[in-house]
């Protein structure tokens, strides 16, 4: 029988993997040597405290060693405890990696991976744990995925961390726990191929992370009504796989974007936009969105979920759109 | 510099309310565990068990006009303020009656009115906005003075680094208090910065010192001192407290409770237990009657049972009330929900 | 004859009158004392030092300054210098004043202005210089204006500090220097009310900010062919006139939008997706969207204009969808 | 705490080396100012006039091996690495031919073969990739080191003082040049901070000291005891650079030029010129012939003038270029254009 493992620890075994392949990846967090369970468990032991790196509560600066040491012949990892934890790293992000190598003319590849743990709402986090800022970081042009499955996490880990590129990886908080088949050898999930995660023809959902899964049980919900649904993630976000989400659309004709970032100029945006763009004479409907709504995630467990995309909303809409 | 004069205590039944807060303060963590246990609290809890005399100290030298900025481990800092449990527990369950209406949760309970800014999810990020307060005390001539409170790992965060200037430059009536209990989360203190936390603060030209966090009549004491100072527009200083916290970084239900510090060292913090210190030097000197403490510590029970009481009979926020409180001001569309 | 203003004069005055009519109207920004020609001229003689305040080069504590000071009874303006210096503040902006009215449960309001100065590229400010991070804000939830008039830089700036909501101000550094018609009384300019700048039946085009005249001078060229173009400038992006967008679309049935920000999930992509729900059954074409390629600005001249929305690609757009 | 020891100076043809340079640096701003006011140049430029003497000073204790970081004021950094004016002045002019191929411009002029990362344009920014370098050549068992210059300014920049802290706590060899010429734009230092900049650099637990950054002599004595003491693992540094810009902030075509700050300052600092102080010195020490100044003047001007030819003589990007040195993988559709 094929293996299993947790998401997180489909993270670990490909940084440990990572770390033994390549003795240029180096890893800087908070907390993360001496830990137990956690997606760097063991790395500390194992590759030394000059590799894994406990850095103090000072995000700007370890983001910035990161540039420094990538633009050094390492291959940093960094890694945010908390998704909101990059605001406070955002001028190392945004005004510094992600411009580095246009600005630099190309003499040199910034190899960085940003690890984003736990990223995403549920479960009272409230107002500053629950964001899911991947369109920040798109808008940014830094490369992002979102691995919705545990062999993804693995894959895109390793791909993430080979990539010459900075790259975001979000590790959806509704995700860590779950087990799922995860080969043992070492392998990159290519960036930029989706993939269709339950076909059908009358109706496109593009779900990711912990969306899909949502998205394939409300696809289930409307079959015994002879709806047939399709389910695409996207896996890779920027680049996106735009021949794949048009190839899609070109079969079903109807667009629901299922998205679990903020609405306003979200990645539900960036879709509906380029298939309103690409793809407007294949479409039978409006295009729809179901995302969060844009307000700073409520604590209080029924205003959470309200806040939340969840499943009545997205059957809600693919019925409306095939009404 | 030292500040340059030190206060007198105050009288018997003002440090008996001290004793009485820190018990209070210890016996809300207590219960809001069990909470978490229990499944009432949804989400993560920092106690702040240990760590009593701080906040109360620190507090005991302030009036509900004065400002204080908060932390992720942030409901002592509320209760020493003044904060109602009954209206903090109604938070932490995510009551309507909650003081953020159960929109903030632990992280962030707040009573503007108690000049309570909030507890903070962002290590370091509340201490600007305390400066902005005492700013505005100072434009409008008001002797009022604002305390961010931070932990031992926020020392390493630029926007506390920059404060400490700021403050400075400004004059601001301002105290910094550094809760160093020695750790953030796993990381010892000692292995993220060199030297004396208390001597980088002065290097930015605070006036600094140390104090046992676990004496409460230190910390008022030097609190005072340096409170005094600010309202008489002797500017800022910064005050570094020496504590442990008694129970792990943070508990949430069903993750698992290890603790990897030294046995021997968490027992030693143990041993000079803040409470356990107050009540023996109350007794010692005779400034408390013969079985006022079991009676305080019954008070103190009933009080919290009260307010879990009052919290568990609120009722939730209504799912239709979600876009409420975003905006002071909305506009058609604004906010956005996320589903038309 | 009305009296003119160039739009820096009119960002001036309105400084001016809300000092004045408010005392507790204060600034905090980088060198805004004792500067000459600048938005901020006179303001330190005229309210004094502890009312405009020249800040140390700490973004984030000067911003968490004016957060602190607005729940006290203040109503603070921030000045960023350069546009992408809000990056450095970004924990502040974001995590902390954005979300900090709902995490209160409402208990306070939170009226702080931040005025982004010379937002925009164009004459090689290069890489870090250059950046119009609007969507940033926005997908954010902050309350965001462009004024494309020196009237409306007056107006919005008085509405900006009058309103109980964070609000950032851009003003484009392609417009400070222009002139135009601004009243000499207090005045506020609403949010939220797009307008048409310029009237036409078969076409809209969004722009706002230094676009709008770009979009009304491509507007006039083809209108010699016979081409009825309609130019909306939202002024306010964040509220968005949606029903004034969804009027000219009823009206044209064809949609560009003509955005100096970057591309993925930018600006356009929000107006976009909106109209594609919304007003689909309106639409004769597929909505194009003319914007900032998504790399860092180039430095030299042709590579930098290539990089920035431009009158030819409009041109090109509004004749494609009209072919 | 002083470097242990002081390092001797080097011989006479390595100092006349520095006059050179130094002269190099100078007119190289100037012809930049020209370039400007004829358009040739668009955009901003920071002169570093003034404080020619840091740079070459503290470039003359590294190797190409070592690394920099520069700022929004850095060709005088990036020449006193070794960068070559040609290259320089044509990235300046937006050429092909220029460090970054045009793409980056005054303010992020970089050759990483020679350790230069690159000006920057966000005060304090660079400083943590300096360590970061560092680290890897520690990892390497390499004994180079890296050298984050920055203003005065740029002190109160969050991320430069946890970039102090991380660098003391991780033994990092790093030098920090911290150049002080007494105004951040329009802000005098002395109203920015409170102190002497080098003690607070050394409550991070920095060796930290201030020098006399007009004098080239000093400031290359200071470097070159902290570069030997980083290589030799014995941690980083703070060096306090004390010098003056003699001209604008910045200088822009069209721009009003007019300096506020007071004229006897200026006078003052001027008469304390770093390229006198040296050729005075190589004349009284009898270390250069006569007729030796005028010579190497114009051998300068003359490399001024060909660099300025060649970068004239350069080709400029071609438009459908646009998209190139985004990511080193692209992918279909990515970089997105914003026409398609
Ligand atoms: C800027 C930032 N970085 C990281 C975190 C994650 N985090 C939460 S609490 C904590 C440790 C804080 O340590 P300290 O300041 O000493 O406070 P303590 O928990 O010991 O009271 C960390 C790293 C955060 N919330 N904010
Ligand atoms: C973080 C940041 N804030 C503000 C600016 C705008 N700015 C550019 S240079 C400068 C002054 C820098 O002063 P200093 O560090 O002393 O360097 P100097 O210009 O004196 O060489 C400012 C405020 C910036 N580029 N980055
Ligand atoms: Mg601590
Ligand atoms: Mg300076």
């Amino acid at each position: 029988m094929a293996r299993e493992l947790t998401y997180i620890a489909a993270l670990n075994e490909a940084l440990h993997q990572s770390f033994a392949a390549d003795p240029s990846v180096i890893m800087v967090g908070e907390n993360i040597r001496g830990v137990k369970r956690s997606e760097t468990a063991g790395l500390d032991g194992a590759f030394g405290a000059d590799r894994v790196i406990d850095m103090p509560i000072s995000e700007p600066a370890f983001t910035g060693f990161a540039t420094g040491a990538a633009l050094s012949g390492g291959r940093p990892i960094v890694e945010f405890q908390v998704s909101s934890l990059i605001f406070v790293a955002f001028d190392q992000l945004v005004n510094q990696a992600a411009k580095l190598p246009l600005m630099l003319g190309g003499q040199r590849h910034l190899p960085v991976t940003y690890l984003i743990m736990g990223a995403g709402a549920g479960g009272g986090r409230a107002g500053q744990h629950s964001d899911n800022p991947y369109p920040f970081l798109m808008h940014a042009g830094i490369k992002t995925v979102i691995p919705s499955t545990p062999k993804d996490a693995k894959g895109l880990m390793i791909a993430a961390i080979r990539e010459d590129d900075p790259v975001a990886l979000f590790a959806p908080a509704g995700l860590l726990r779950r087990e799922g088949e995860v080969p043992e050898e070492p392998y990159a999930t290519p960036l930029g191929e989706g993939v269709v995660r339950r076909a059908g023809d009358q109706i496109t959902v593009v779900a990711s992370g912990n969306l899909v899964r949502k998205a394939i049980e409300v696809a289930e919900t409307v079959a015994a009504d002879g709806i047939s649904v399709e389910v695409w993630d996207p896996v890779s976000l920027l680049p996106l796989d735009k021949a794949g989400l048009a190839e899609t659309v070109a079969k079903t004709g109807r667009l629901v974007v299922f998205d679990d970032s903020n609405r306003t100029c979200g990645f539900a945006a960036e879709v509906s936009s380029l298939v309103a763009e690409r793809c407007f004479h294949d479409l039978k409907a409006p295009i729809k969105r179901i995302t969060r709504a844009d307000v700073t995630t409520p604590f209080s467990n029924p205003i959470e979920y309200a806040s939340l995309p969840g499943r009545e909303r997205l059957e809600a809409a693919v019925r409306a759109l095939l009404a | 510099m030292p500040p340059s004069t030190t206060p007198d205590l105050p009288d018997a039944e003002t440090q008996i309310g001290w004793y009485q807060r820190m018990r209070l303060l210890r016996r809300f963590e207590q219960n809001a565990v069990e909470l978490v246990d229990e499944g009432d609290i949804i989400g993560i809890v920092h106690e702040y068990v240990g760590e009593e005399a701080i906040a109360v100290g620190a507090c005991a030298a302030l009036t509900e006009h004065d400002v204080i900025t908060s932390t992720h481990r942030g409901h002592g800092h509320i209760l020493a303020k003044g904060g109602d449990p009954a209206r903090m527990y109604a938070e932490l369950l995510g009551r309507e009656t909650g003081y953020n209406k159960g929109r903030g949760g632990s992280m962030h309970i707040a009573d503007l009115d108690l000049g309570i800014f909030g507890a903070n999810g962002i290590v370091g990020a509340g201490a600007p906005m305390g400066l902005g307060a005492a700013h505005m005390f100072k434009l409008r001539g008001e002797p009022h003075v604002a305390v961010p409170f931070f932990g031992d790992g926020a020392m390493n965060q630029g926007v506390l680094l920059e404060s400490f200037n700021l403050a400075v430059i400004m004059e601001l009536p301002v105290i910094f208090v550094c809760e160093n209990n020695g750790y953030a989360i796993t990381t010892p203190i000692g292995e993220m910065t060199r030297g004396e936390l208390f001597e980088r603060a002065a290097a930015f030209g605070l006036a600094a010192e140390a104090v046992d966090g676990m004496d409460v009549r230190a910390v008022y004491r030097a609190a005072a001192a340096a409170v005094a100072r600010a309202r008489a527009g002797g500017g800022p200083s910064f005050l570094e407290c020496r504590a442990y916290r008694y129970s792990l970084h943070n508990v949430a239900k069903g993750v698992p409770r290890e603790d990897d510090r030294p046995a021997a060292e968490q027992a030693d913090w143990r041993g000079r237990d803040a409470i356990e210190r107050l009540a023996g030097e109350l007794t010692e000197e005779g400034l408390w009657p013969d079985g006022a403490r079991a009676e305080i510590d019954d008070e103190v029970d009933a009080e919290i049972e009260g307010a879990i009481g009052f919290a568990r009979n609120s009722r939730r926020p209504d799912p239709d009330s979600v876009l409420d409180h975003m905006y002071a001001v909305t506009y058609p569309g604004l906010p956005a929900a996320g589903w038309e």
